[in-house]
Formats: structure tokens, sequence, C-alpha cells
């Protein structure tokens, strides 16, 4: 369910890199939690996020929520379709829905993430 | 927790459940927006049985509810309903409910979930020397909502009730499913539908029998969070956020539920000072012109000043915008004029729009 | 002594008691043309007026009555009927006037009757009053007719009618008339309506609980507000029989008790005479959600005139000709405008103390089968005397009358076996009801003594035990030269 | 004026037999949160003589006794012996009960018992009852009782049956499913024939018709009950004018299965509208679905001749709701007024009272008929009463009648809305020629 080659953070976000490259976006279990997404606020291009700075918000009709960068970096695309299409964040969650790219400026960040199998136990944890 | 006599079939539906004034509430099933516009193309099926349940009884039982009222009961013949306030003597809410004649010493008072208690409590507090019996018969009743354009095909072959001639904001006893029920034609989504009662112990099948009629035809189950959306779309009031303690009838705009001929009620002369005086605020209906969702309690500014929050605010799923109730100063309350909502770090555009923001058509 | 004949057995061609003066206008030509005209009434009496006279006195003379002794009819309010009354019902600007005439040549009568409607109502806490059923049966009828009218106004008239087995047998019938089916409730083993019985039992296709409050046995249905309760919740209506008004007036009110329709008999509580079986008057009062359903017409007053309202669109109509009884309407006036606020509250009063002596004085002489509190009259039964001798509540009421004394009611209620219902009525001396005492006590020893004599009784009346079987079996019903006599 | 009988000392002495202090305690047993807490708001107590006096004045605000009326449709003043008031008065017949007692109420049931059978001889039926409320009342049980003995649903009423009566009966059968439908009247004021035949049918359970009608005129009653048996529908006949049986041929010749009607004719004074009189009787097959009290004669253990109620198993006390009616008290009193004045009138007094009145009901109408602009609205003969039409509106005439202490008729519009201008007048023997002779100066005034 969970691709194997995401990191996970607490708060839900996911993490996929490639090279310095990082694509941010929220799991599924965050979107069902949210429920419809009607509202995506992006940040501007180039802002620079420590880890967990705020990303954005997202909203369902009944709830804000924000994202969290899992990663420090620089922002340098943000998922524009979103604007016009946030349903697209209950739809596909770890694909078309990817929130923002950055340039990662510390690797290192990703240790402190969770692998998809321990986010599946974490979740479980939840669960319970 | 409290669990209503359907909890068993929200379980089965797989439905998000929250914990709601003390009870074991589904917010959601298939989802919010789907149940939203399900309820307003088809139909919707809603658990609420939550909902505080009020018998006034005995010879004074018409003379009490006048007592405790702004509207006129006096109006009313055994089969008929009325909107009302439950008033302070200061004329703001208690609450705000619905009156049912069962009988001109039989009045069945319906409050909202989060007030059942203080609501009782208050008016055991006003029953003074009237020869009256009140009951809280909140935990007996359950009570299910079917709304929309196609609650009368999915109801009519349920029950002996004839249905399409009742006007709205009438009732009737009657079989539904086999249970013994009071079948009422009112509702909080803005839509035709009825809201049924019933005390029997066991009322599970209702809830199934009107699902397995109902889903050819379009009917969803909707949760509470679908409710707000849809009362909010039709500006039905939410204690809590559009009225309470410090708010009048006049104030939000209920001026017709408050009836100065009929004599003397809790908060009529605050009320009349308070309409010679004029107003200085009123609640209107709000768009946001610029993205993004106007959330209650968000800051309001008027002319850049701080000028209160909002009331109501969401994002409808009709219209796929935001929209909101807001008290606005009385001179800023004409249609068109804007304002700013402070959503987050930015301030964003909003304009006063006509109510209600949905109107059914049929 | 003298068997009094029929009077077709002493009919004679050519007596004549009455005559009508010579005819002063010419007689008709053909005046019997296109007429089917009878020869002659066969065996139509022919008597002389003293025979006449003699006749009917004679008769008089082997009936009972309220100004003869003690009258204790359960149920029946055998109470004294002043005789102001009668005289100022025999006034002739009451019996002339004639039903359609002008309004305005009328408004004595009318007036009486919108005084009845008043004090009515006040007297029980209803709104409004009609006063046209002709009896309490009629009454009862007009009630669940107003019931059924104003159901069917809100769209379902519904199926049926709740009522105590202890009720009268003309309830299920009337509601029978109305278009209802009947489903009895079980008393309790007080012998009173069962809260939990009824609460399981109403339900949205029961249009009203018919109840008589104090019910039959005497007892007052002291959660009468809850029952009211139970019956509303579900949008039906309270009913109540006012036969047993007699032991309420000025102390409670139906109408402050949640009824919402009720009849009462101007010939019990009210005191117009019986008249050997009618006529009687059955006003109906109710709330006002059932005034637009009243038989037509009403009557009103503007500024002192009184005028007859028939256009009353939702009315059920009318159940009889005309207005009502009304003669015993004059009656009943003159007797609330006899007593007045203070002696129509002693009507309860004293009914009540009556009651409850002879029920002291009684009690351990024959059984009671229920023990709470009973108000106007009280059921014993013949429990003690049939175990031990054979002595059924026939055999005492039979004896009753050799002793001077009417029976009590035996016929109902149905949940008590042997019932010998006992209503004085609040106008016995306290010297008749003694007699009364010791003469059931004097009935008790002799059903131990000499049960012989109680079977046979009564030994001293005009005609001893009749045999019903054979006139059921072999029905006589008139005169027939050949046959009768 | 209050009628207790007991002392101070009788209630003190009962109360402590009771063992209570006040009669207050055996009340305990009303809810206190309803006891009436105030005296009742009504006018003080009255004397007799101040009783008199009110009732005396109220009674004189009724000014109908100064005028000369021609009123009838349903109630007549007839004369009434003075045998009828000192007789019917006594107190043995005042004051007692229904008769359940028989052995201490014969004088009561053996006089029901010459009722029942007065009624037959008049009816020509096999069996009467002991009397119902009213005329009204009767004719509403007779189409109860069609329908119970056929099983049939549909009722054929002739529209010349008084109004009220018409009123009753739909009132009676409206919540049991049966429907009416009624007959017209033609010019002769009697039921149209053609209009009868072609609403029988096998699923008509009853044709009621009245005779003398509304109208007064007399319906030939031997042709329609022919018509009505054909489908086996039972006839009912209604005698408004109960008077009119002296002289008239018995309903039950005429072939008549029920004949019921009204009896105030018999002793009874108009009295606004009542106590009065319903009369029923019927063939002797129908006995046992007769509805009201019903005397039969016995005998004693002694093998005396007496008298009871019976055929009770008929009556609510026992059958409950599959009783033949729900009535339980009769009109017995009225019944007993009935007797009395039938016997004291006997055979000759009756007849002759009945021809008086047919006499001058037509020397009336050929006076009136004579003036002109004013003609008989029915060919048809009658008895006592008939409708004449006017050149103006009746209600106009009848308050210009009224203004000349006239009461000329009752103006019949408001029971048939085509007949504005038709006045329906009655005469009885009590009006002498001096009463019609004004009646015509006075209605050749107003209409001149």
């Amino acid at each position: 369910m969970y691709p194997q080659n995401y990191y996970f953070t607490k708060d839900h976000e996911w993490v996929a890199v490639d090279g310095d490259k990082a694509t941010v976006g929220i799991s599924d279990f965050a979107q069902k939690q949210l429920g419809d997404v009607v509202y995506v606020e992006l940040p501007e291009i180039g802002k620079h996020l420590d880890v967990h700075q705020t990303v954005g918000t997202i909203e369902s009709v009944k709830a804000v929520s924000e994202v969290f960068s899992p990663v420090s970096g620089e922002v340098i695309e943000t998922n524009a379709a979103l604007n016009n299409a946030p349903e697209t964040i209950n739809q596909d969650p770890h694909g078309k829905a990817w929130i923002i790219k950055l340039k990662m400026k510390n690797p290192g960040d990703l240790k402190a993430l969770m692998k998809a199998a321990d986010y599946e136990k974490f979740l479980e944890g939840l669960a319970h | 927790m409290k669990l209503t006599r359907f909890n068993a079939q929200h379980r089965k539906l797989g439905a998000k459940m929250i914990e709601f004034c003390g009870w074991d509430m589904p917010v959601e099933y298939k989802g919010l927006i789907e149940e939203h516009l399900a309820c307003r193309h088809a139909a919707g099926l809603f658990d609420v049985s939550h909902m505080g349940e009020i018998h006034v009884t005995g010879k004074d039982a018409l003379a009490f509810v006048q007592h405790i009222s702004p509207n006129d009961a006096a109006r009313l013949s055994p089969g008929q309903v009325q909107y009302t306030g439950l008033l302070t003597s200061k004329g703001t809410y208690v609450d705000d409910m619905l009156v049912y004649c069962v009988h001109p010493e039989f009045y069945l008072l319906v409050v909202n979930a989060a007030n059942t208690d203080k609501d009782f409590a208050y008016v055991v507090s006003q029953k003074g020397a009237y020869a009256v019996h009140l009951d809280n018969a909140s935990d007996r009743y359950s009570q299910l909502a079917l709304q929309g354009r196609q609650a009368i095909p999915i109801l009519q072959p349920l029950t002996d009730v004839k249905l399409a001639p009742m006007h709205s904001f009438t009732f009737a006893f009657g079989k539904v499913a086999g249970k013994e029920c009071i079948v009422s034609r009112t509702g909080y989504t803005g839509e035709d539908g009825f809201e049924i009662y019933t005390l029997d112990q066991d009322p599970g099948i209702l809830w199934d029998a009107i699902m397995e009629k109902g889903t050819p035809l379009g009917l969803q189950p909707v949760g509470l969070g679908a409710r707000d959306t849809l009362r909010l779309e039709s500006k039905l009031p939410l204690y809590g956020n559009d009225i309470d303690d410090t708010t009048t009838p006049l104030e939000c705009d209920f001026a017709w539920i408050v009836k100065f001929k009929k004599g003397d009620f809790l908060g009529r002369d605050v009320l009349v000072r308070q309409k010679e005086q004029g107003l200085t605020r009123k609640l209107v209906g709000f768009e946001l012109r610029d993205k993004g969702i106007a959330r209650p309690h968000y800051p309001v500014f008027v002319d850049g000043k701080p000028a209160g929050q909002v009331a109501s605010g969401t994002y409808s799923p009709l219209f796929k915008k935001s929209i909101g109730l807001v008290y606005l100063p009385i001179a800023k309350t004409v249609l068109g004029t804007e304002f700013e909502i402070g959503i987050r770090d930015k301030k964003v555009k909003a304009a006063v729009v006509p109510t209600p923001f949905y109107k059914r058509n049929y | 002594m003298i068997r009094e004949p029929l009077i077709f057995e002493i009919s004679d061609k050519g007596k004549r008691a009455f005559g009508l003066p010579k005819l002063d206008v010419p007689e008709a030509k053909d005046a019997f043309k296109d007429l089917a005209v009878r020869a002659e009434i066969v065996d139509f009496p022919q008597v002389s007026e003293v025979e006449l006279v003699r006749h009917f006195t004679r008769l008089s003379q082997q009936n009972y009555c309220v100004d003869v002794g003690f009258y204790p009819l359960g149920s029946c309010t055998m109470k004294y009927n002043p005789k102001v009354n009668e005289k100022v019902a025999s006034l002739a600007g009451f019996t002339a006037a004639h039903p359609l005439a002008p309004p305005d040549t009328v408004q004595g009568c009318l007036e009486v009757i919108k005084r009845m409607q008043d004090y009515l109502c006040e007297i029980t806490g209803l709104d409004a009053f009609t006063m046209q059923p002709s009896a309490g049966a009629q009454g009862e009828l007009t009630g669940m007719m107003l019931v059924r009218a104003y159901l069917e106004k809100q769209g379902n008239p519904r199926k049926y009618v709740l009522m105590p087995d202890s009720a009268h047998g003309t309830n299920p019938s009337s509601a029978h008339l109305a278009g209802y089916t009947v489903q009895e409730i079980k008393s309790n083993d007080r012998g009173m309506v069962d809260l939990e019985e009824l609460e399981k039992r109403m339900n949205g296709d029961i249009a009203a609980l018919m109840l008589t409050n104090p019910n039959t046995l005497g007892v007052f249905e002291s959660d009468i507000c809850r029952i009211a309760e139970i019956v509303h919740a579900k949008g039906g209506l309270l009913y109540m029989d006012g036969a047993n008004m007699n032991a309420l007036t000025g102390m409670v009110r139906p109408g402050d008790m949640g009824v919402d329709v009720l009849h009462i008999n101007l010939h019990k509580t009210f005191s117009t005479p019986h008249g050997g079986g009618g006529p009687g008057s059955g006003p109906v009062g109710v709330k006002k959600i059932l005034e637009p359903f009243l038989p037509v017409p009403l009557i009103e007053e503007k500024g002192g005139r009184f005028s007859l309202n028939f256009a009353r669109p939702d009315s059920i109509g009318r159940v009889r000709g005309f207005y009502g009884n009304f003669l015993v309407m004059v009656k009943a006036l003159a007797y609330i405008l006899s007593l007045g606020p203070q002696g129509v509250r002693e009507i309860a009063e004293v009914a009540v103390l009556n009651s409850n002596y002879i029920r002291k004085c009684l009690e351990g002489v024959y059984h009671l089968q229920y023990d709470d509190a009973t108000m106007h009259e009280i059921v014993f039964d013949d429990k003690f005397q049939k175990d031990a001798h054979g002595i059924t509540n026939l055999d005492i009421a039979k004896r009753l009358i050799d002793y001077g004394v009417h029976p009590p009611t035996m016929s109902f209620p149905s949940i008590v076996h042997g019932a010998l219902m006992i209503e004085p009525t609040e106008t016995e001396s306290k010297r008749d009801l003694d007699y009364f005492i010791e003469t059931m006590k004097t009935i008790a020893r002799e059903a131990e003594e000499t049960p012989e004599v109680l079977k046979a009784a009564p030994h001293h009346s005009y005609v001893r035990r009749l045999d019903e079987t054979a006139a059921a079996r072999n029905p006589i019903v008139k005169w027939e030269r050949s046959k009768t006599s | 004026m209050s009628y207790i009988a007991l002392s101070e000392k009788d209630k003190r002495e009962m109360l402590a037999r009771i063992g209570i202090a006040s009669t207050e305690e055996l009340f305990d047993c009303l809810p206190p949160a309803v006891r009436l807490d105030r005296p009742l708001d009504l006018p003080a107590a009255l004397s007799e003589p101040e009783l008199v006096r009110l009732m005396e004045t109220i009674s004189e605000r009724n000014t109908y006794g100064d005028f000369n009326s021609f009123l009838g449709a349903g109630a007549y003043a007839h004369f009434i012996p003075a045998v009828v008031d000192s007789l019917s008065g006594r107190t043995e017949f005042v004051t007692p009960y229904t008769p359940y007692q028989p052995e201490v109420a014969q004088g009561t049931l053996q006089s029901i018992f010459e009722y029942q059978t007065l009624i037959c001889q008049l009816t020509g039926m096999d069996v009467a009852n002991a009397s119902l409320y009213d005329g009204a009342m009767a004719a509403a049980e007779a189409v109860l009782m069609a329908h119970r003995v056929t099983g049939r649903k549909k009722v054929l009423v002739a529209r010349s049956l008084h109004p009220q009566y018409r009123e009753t009966i739909r009132t009676y059968t409206r919540n049991i499913g049966l429907t009416l439908e009624e007959i017209g009247f033609g010019e002769c004021g009697g039921l149209i024939t053609a209009e009868l035949e072609s609403k029988l049918g096998p699923d008509v359970a009853g044709v009621i018709v009245q005779s003398p009608n509304f109208f007064g005129v007399v319906e030939d009653l031997a042709k329609f009950s022919a018509l009505a048996h054909g489908p086996k529908a039972l006839f009912i006949a209604v005698v408004a004018e109960a008077v009119s049986l002296g002289l008239l041929e018995a309903p039950g010749k005429l072939g008549a299965d029920i004949v019921c009607g009204e009896g105030q004719s018999f002793g009874l004074p108009p009295a606004f509208g009542g106590p009065y009189l319903g009369f029923m009787g019927c063939t002797k097959e129908y006995l046992r679905q007769l509805p009201g009290r019903i005397a039969g004669m016995t005998k004693d253990v002694d093998g005396q001749r007496g008298f009871v109620l019976t055929l009770s198993t008929r009556e609510q006390h026992i059958r409950r709701e599959k009783a033949t009616s729900n009535i339980c008290t009769n009109q017995a009193w009225c019944a007993l007024r009935a007797t009395m004045f039938l016997e004291t009138l006997g055979h000759d007094g009756l007849r002759e009272m009945a021809s008086q009145n047919l006499h001058k009901a037509r020397y009336a109408a050929k006076k009136l008929s004579a003036l002109p602009g004013v003609k008989l609205r029915f060919s048809g003969a009658f008895f006592n009463e008939f409708v004449l039409d006017l050149p103006k509106p009746a209600a106009a005439v009848n308050a210009a009648l009224q203004a000349k202490g006239i009461l000329g008729g009752l103006a019949l519009q408001p029971f048939y809305k085509d007949m504005d201008r038709s006045l329906l007048v009655c005469v009885t023997e009590v009006k002498t020629k001096a009463c019609i002779d004004a009646l015509t100066a006075a209605l050749e005034e107003v209409l001149r």
C-alpha cells in the first residue's frame, strides 16, 4: 500500500528522494483523515524551508491541516494542478497529488524518517 | 459515550465516528461532499437521535409554551409544528427549538443535543405556578431525518401516513416499517423531507428499510459533517455559531419568530426595546471573493478595523466556494458591502450576499 | 287487589272521553279524493273519562318511584326531583313555543339553552356545549362522532377506541355506531385502568379512550392526568362518560383533568325526572379543538339577543330534530339556579358522604371485591350469601322490594359477579339510609335462617317474579282480541 | 334552595361512623393538582319564589304565544285534554326509572304494552317498540335497521322527507359506510316514480318515504312499496304528523315493512322541539332487529298476568357493540302521554280530530290560493299542510305578516334553494275559521 521507497513522518507527510531532489506529499492515511479536500495553499517557489516548517495548508470541508516539511531545503516546484483539482489529494495522494519539490539542504534529515514498513506499524499503533 | 439505537448501522457502513456532545455519532460515511450532493440531488438519511425531546403536558401546557416561546403557539392546531426560540429573560437564545402541538395539553419541544440538559433545567426553572408536567424524554426517542426530493417516493411505500397531502411543518402519527412513529414534514437541510421520531426501543429496521427502499433512488446516509454544510447553505442557524445567549432573534434576522402581539413571553420587553431603538448589528451571509475558506471565529475586519468574528463558515460543496454567516454593524449589512476576513496570516476579501445561499426549486 | 285490565278489555263502542267543537268551516267536497282513507281503526279503545282516569291512576299505583322511597339504583342517580322544576317547565311560554318560530319570538327558549351551555361549561371546565343529544347514549354517539370528525380533519380518522372492561354497555355500541372497532383494556386488580397496559395499547391507530370517572365501581381513576397524557401523547382524545358526575360537581372539573369530550345526563346529575325511562338529556361538552364539529345549530348571544347559528361548515350535522329535549333543559336550569355554586358543590359532598356511610355500615355484611376508596356509589356483591347459602344478588334485590326499597343495579359492572351497585345520591335522609342499611342486614340474616323466603321473593308486590324466559321465547308485545287476555 | 335532607347532627354522626373528621377526607382520592380551589362561577342560589319569578320572566321573553301561527313542519299544535296533563303528572309516572324491576313497575310496563298496541293499530305493523327519541332519530334507526336486515349499503331517501330527518339520517349513517341517494318530487309534490324505479336495484337496502310528506302531500305508499319490494328492498314509511293516522290508511296495510315517525302530535306540546316521541313498528319477521326497548306480556309464579321488558338480548348492556342500537333510555313518559292522549280521544275522537285538520286545511288552502298571484305549489292531495307559491319572496312576506301579528308558515328557501317564494302553511284543529280568515286578509294586504 505505502510505496517502499518513500520516507514518512509522524505527521503523515511522505518524501520521495531523487538525488538531492525531494518530492513531498501527504499520506493516504492523512487524506482519509481529512476527508474531501477542497482547498490547498502552496508556498512560493524559492522559499527556504527548515525541517518541520509549514509548507502550506490543506483544507477539507470540515478541517484545516498544515503540511510540514519533512526535510530542509528550497522550494523548487509546487503542484499548481492542485489549485484547481484539490480532490486529487484524495484520489492519488502518493502520486499525482505531490505538493512540493525541494532541493534538499541536508540529506541527513532523512535518517529521522520512517520507511513504509515502519510507517505502517506506526499507523497500526495509532489504530489502538 | 451514549450510543444511538442506530449505532450498529453506522458501524456496519464503516462510518467515520466521532464523539459529539457525549454521543458516538457518524460524521461521514462515503465522504462529506458526496453525501451533501446526494441529499441535494436525491435524498439523504440522517441519524439525529441525539436531539433532545421535552414533553410539556397538562392543562396549562399551552400557556406555559407561550411563556417560554416568542412565537405564537396558540396558532398551532394539533398536528402542526412551529420553529421558535427558547429565550432568556434578556431575549437572547438559550436554544432554538421546534414546538410540536400534539394536543393543546401535550406539546413536544425538540431542542439541540448540545443543550438538552441545559434547556430542560431552564424550562423546569420556568415552571412556577403553571399546571404542567415537564418530562425530558430525550433518551426514549430515536430520530431519523430523511431529506431530499426523493423523500416521498422512498418513504411512502413504508408508511400508512399519506405523505403527499402533508403540508410542511405538519406531522402525523403512523407506522413506518411497522414501527409506531411521528412523521414530521420538517428538516434541517433546506430540502423537502421528513423527520421521523419513534419511542420504539428497537427501531433499527427503520434505518434498514429506508436505506433499502432509497438506495436505488440515490439515497445515501449522511453524517454530521454534511448536515452542517447543508444547513448553512440554507442559512439555518446553528446554536453556538450563529445564535447563543448573547444574540437575539431580531439580530440573527429571525424577527418573524417573535410575535409581540401574542402577549407576554420571556425576554419580550428587552426585544420590544431592541426593536424600538433599532438593531446595532445583524447576521448576514457572505462569500469570499478571494481564495481560501473562512471558518468560525476567524477575525473580521471592516474598513481595516477588527469587527468581531465569523459565526459560521465553510466551503459550499454545492457552489464550490467559501460561504458563511457573520454579525456585521447594521450599516455594513447592505448587500454587496465588502469587508475582510483574517485567514491565518492574510486578510481575504469577502462580501455580503443574499441568503439563503441555496433555495430549493421544487 | 283489583287486577287492572288492559284498556282494550274495557273498551266499548261509542264511549267517549273527549270531544271537539263542531267544525266551523264548510266541509271540503271531494275531501277524500286521491286519498287512501281507512274505514276504522280496528279495536282502537273507546272508554269514558272516569274509566280512563281510574285506569291510569291504578296503573300509577303499581309503580315504585323516588317520591315513595329509597331508590339506590347504581349509576342512575335517582335523586329527588324538585316539584318547582316541573312547575316552571310547564309555563305556557315554554310549552307553546314552536321550534321553527322566528328567533325574535322565542328569545326566552334560546336564553334557556344558552344559559345551560354556559353553566355546564363552568361546571365541567370545558369550552363549549351542545344541548342537542336526547339522552346519554346519543350523547356518547355524538361525542364519538366529534372525535372522528376532528381526526378526519387531520387526515386520519383512526380505527379503534379503547375502553375499560368495566365500561357500561352503551359505550361500545356508541363507539361502534361512530365507525370504530372497540378494544377492551383489562382493569387492574384494583378495578382501575392499568397504566402500563394503557401505555402498551395506546398507539396512532387509536382514536380515543372512553372512560367513566369515577368508574362504574364508584372508584375515582386517580391517575386520570397521567391517563390523559398517555392518550394525548399519541394524538388520541380522552372521552369521559359523565354518568357519574354526581360525585364530582364543584370538587373537580373533567376539563381540568385532561378530558377532551364528555357527555353528562341531565336526568342524573341535574335531577330531571326519569319518567319511567325517558325523556333524558345528554348534553356534550368539548374542548376548543372539537368545538367546530359540534352539531348544528349552536345558540349564540350578542348584546342580549340570542340567535341560532347553522353556518358551521365542519359540523357533524344534527343528531335529532330541532335543538334537543328543551323542557328537560328548563328543569335542569331551574335546578342549577336553585342550588347556586355552593349547592352544586354540596351535591358531590353529600352524595359521597351518604355512599360511604352505607359502605361503612354494610362492610363485612356484604362482600366488597375492591377495597379502594369509593365515591358516590359502592359495589357490593353476593359472594358471602352465595357461597354459604346459594343466595344470589337477584334474591336479595327481590327481597328488598318486600321491604319497600327499590333494588340496586345488578346488570353491571361485568367485572363484579353478583353485583349490588348502590348509589344513594345526596338527597336521602339519614332515616331512609338507616332503614336501608337495617333492611340489608335483615336480608343477610334471612339468607342464613330462611333462604327459601328470599328465593321466592318478592311476596308483597302487585305481581311476583315474572317468567322473563317465556316472555322472550314467545314474545307477546301487543294486545290482540283473539289471543291475549 | 337546597334539597339536602341531612341535619348537621346527621352529618356529624355519619362522619363519626365512617371514622373521619370532615367530608373533605372523602375526596382525598382526587388529584390535588386539579382540585377546584374556588367556588363555581354560577349565579347565587335562588329561593323558590325568586326562581319562579326569574323563569316566568324568561318564558315571557317568548312572544310566540301572541301570534296567530300557522307553523307546522314537524311540530304541530293540537289540543291536549286536561286528563293527559293531570294523569301523566302523577309522580308515580314521573319519578321512576326504566322498569328494570317489573314487580314494582307494572304501571309503566302495562302502559308501554298498551302504547305498543296502539302504535300497531295505527300503523298496521305487527310489532312496535316502546319509543325512540324523536321522529328524526326514528327515521335514522329505521335506515340502520334496513341495512342490518338486508346487509345492503345503499338507501334511497325521498327529497320530500323532512329536511331535518334527512340530516339526521346522514349523520347516523356517514360513519358506517352507507350511501344515501335522494329521490326528487314532482308537480304533484309526491315522489317521482320513474326516478325511484331507475335508482332501485339489488344493492338497495331500503326506500324511505314520508307521508304526508314535508309539503303535506299524501304519498302513494302502495305503489312505492310494491316497487321497493321488487329488488327485495325494505320500504320505510315515515309519519311526521301522527294525527293523520286517524284518517289515512295504515302504512302497514299499504306494504310498508317499517313504519316510524314523530308522535309529538299525540299529547305533547311543541315545547321548542322537545321532548318528543319517536315511534317505530315493523312486521313480525324483523322483530329481533327492532331497536329500543320492548315490553312483553308474561305470567308471574302465581300465574298472574304481568309485563316485562323483553328481547333485551338485542340491547347494549348484553350485546355491547353488537347491539341493534346504542339507544338505552327511550321517551317512556312521552309515550305514556301519547297513550293517555289516544285513549282519551278514542277511536271516534282521533278520527274527528284528523278530519277537522283535513277540512280546515282544505278551507285555508282554497281561500289563500284564491288571492291574486297566490297558488298552490303542488297538485297532490294533502292532509293539514300545503305549500303556497307567492308573488314575492316568502321570507319578506313572512316578515310583513309578523308585523301584523301573524306567523304565516315556514319559508322553504332555507331547505329547498329554488323555493324562495314558497310558504309551507299548517292548519290544525286549533285554528278557528276566524284565525284562517285573518291570515287570508293579512296576506291579501301584504301582497297588495
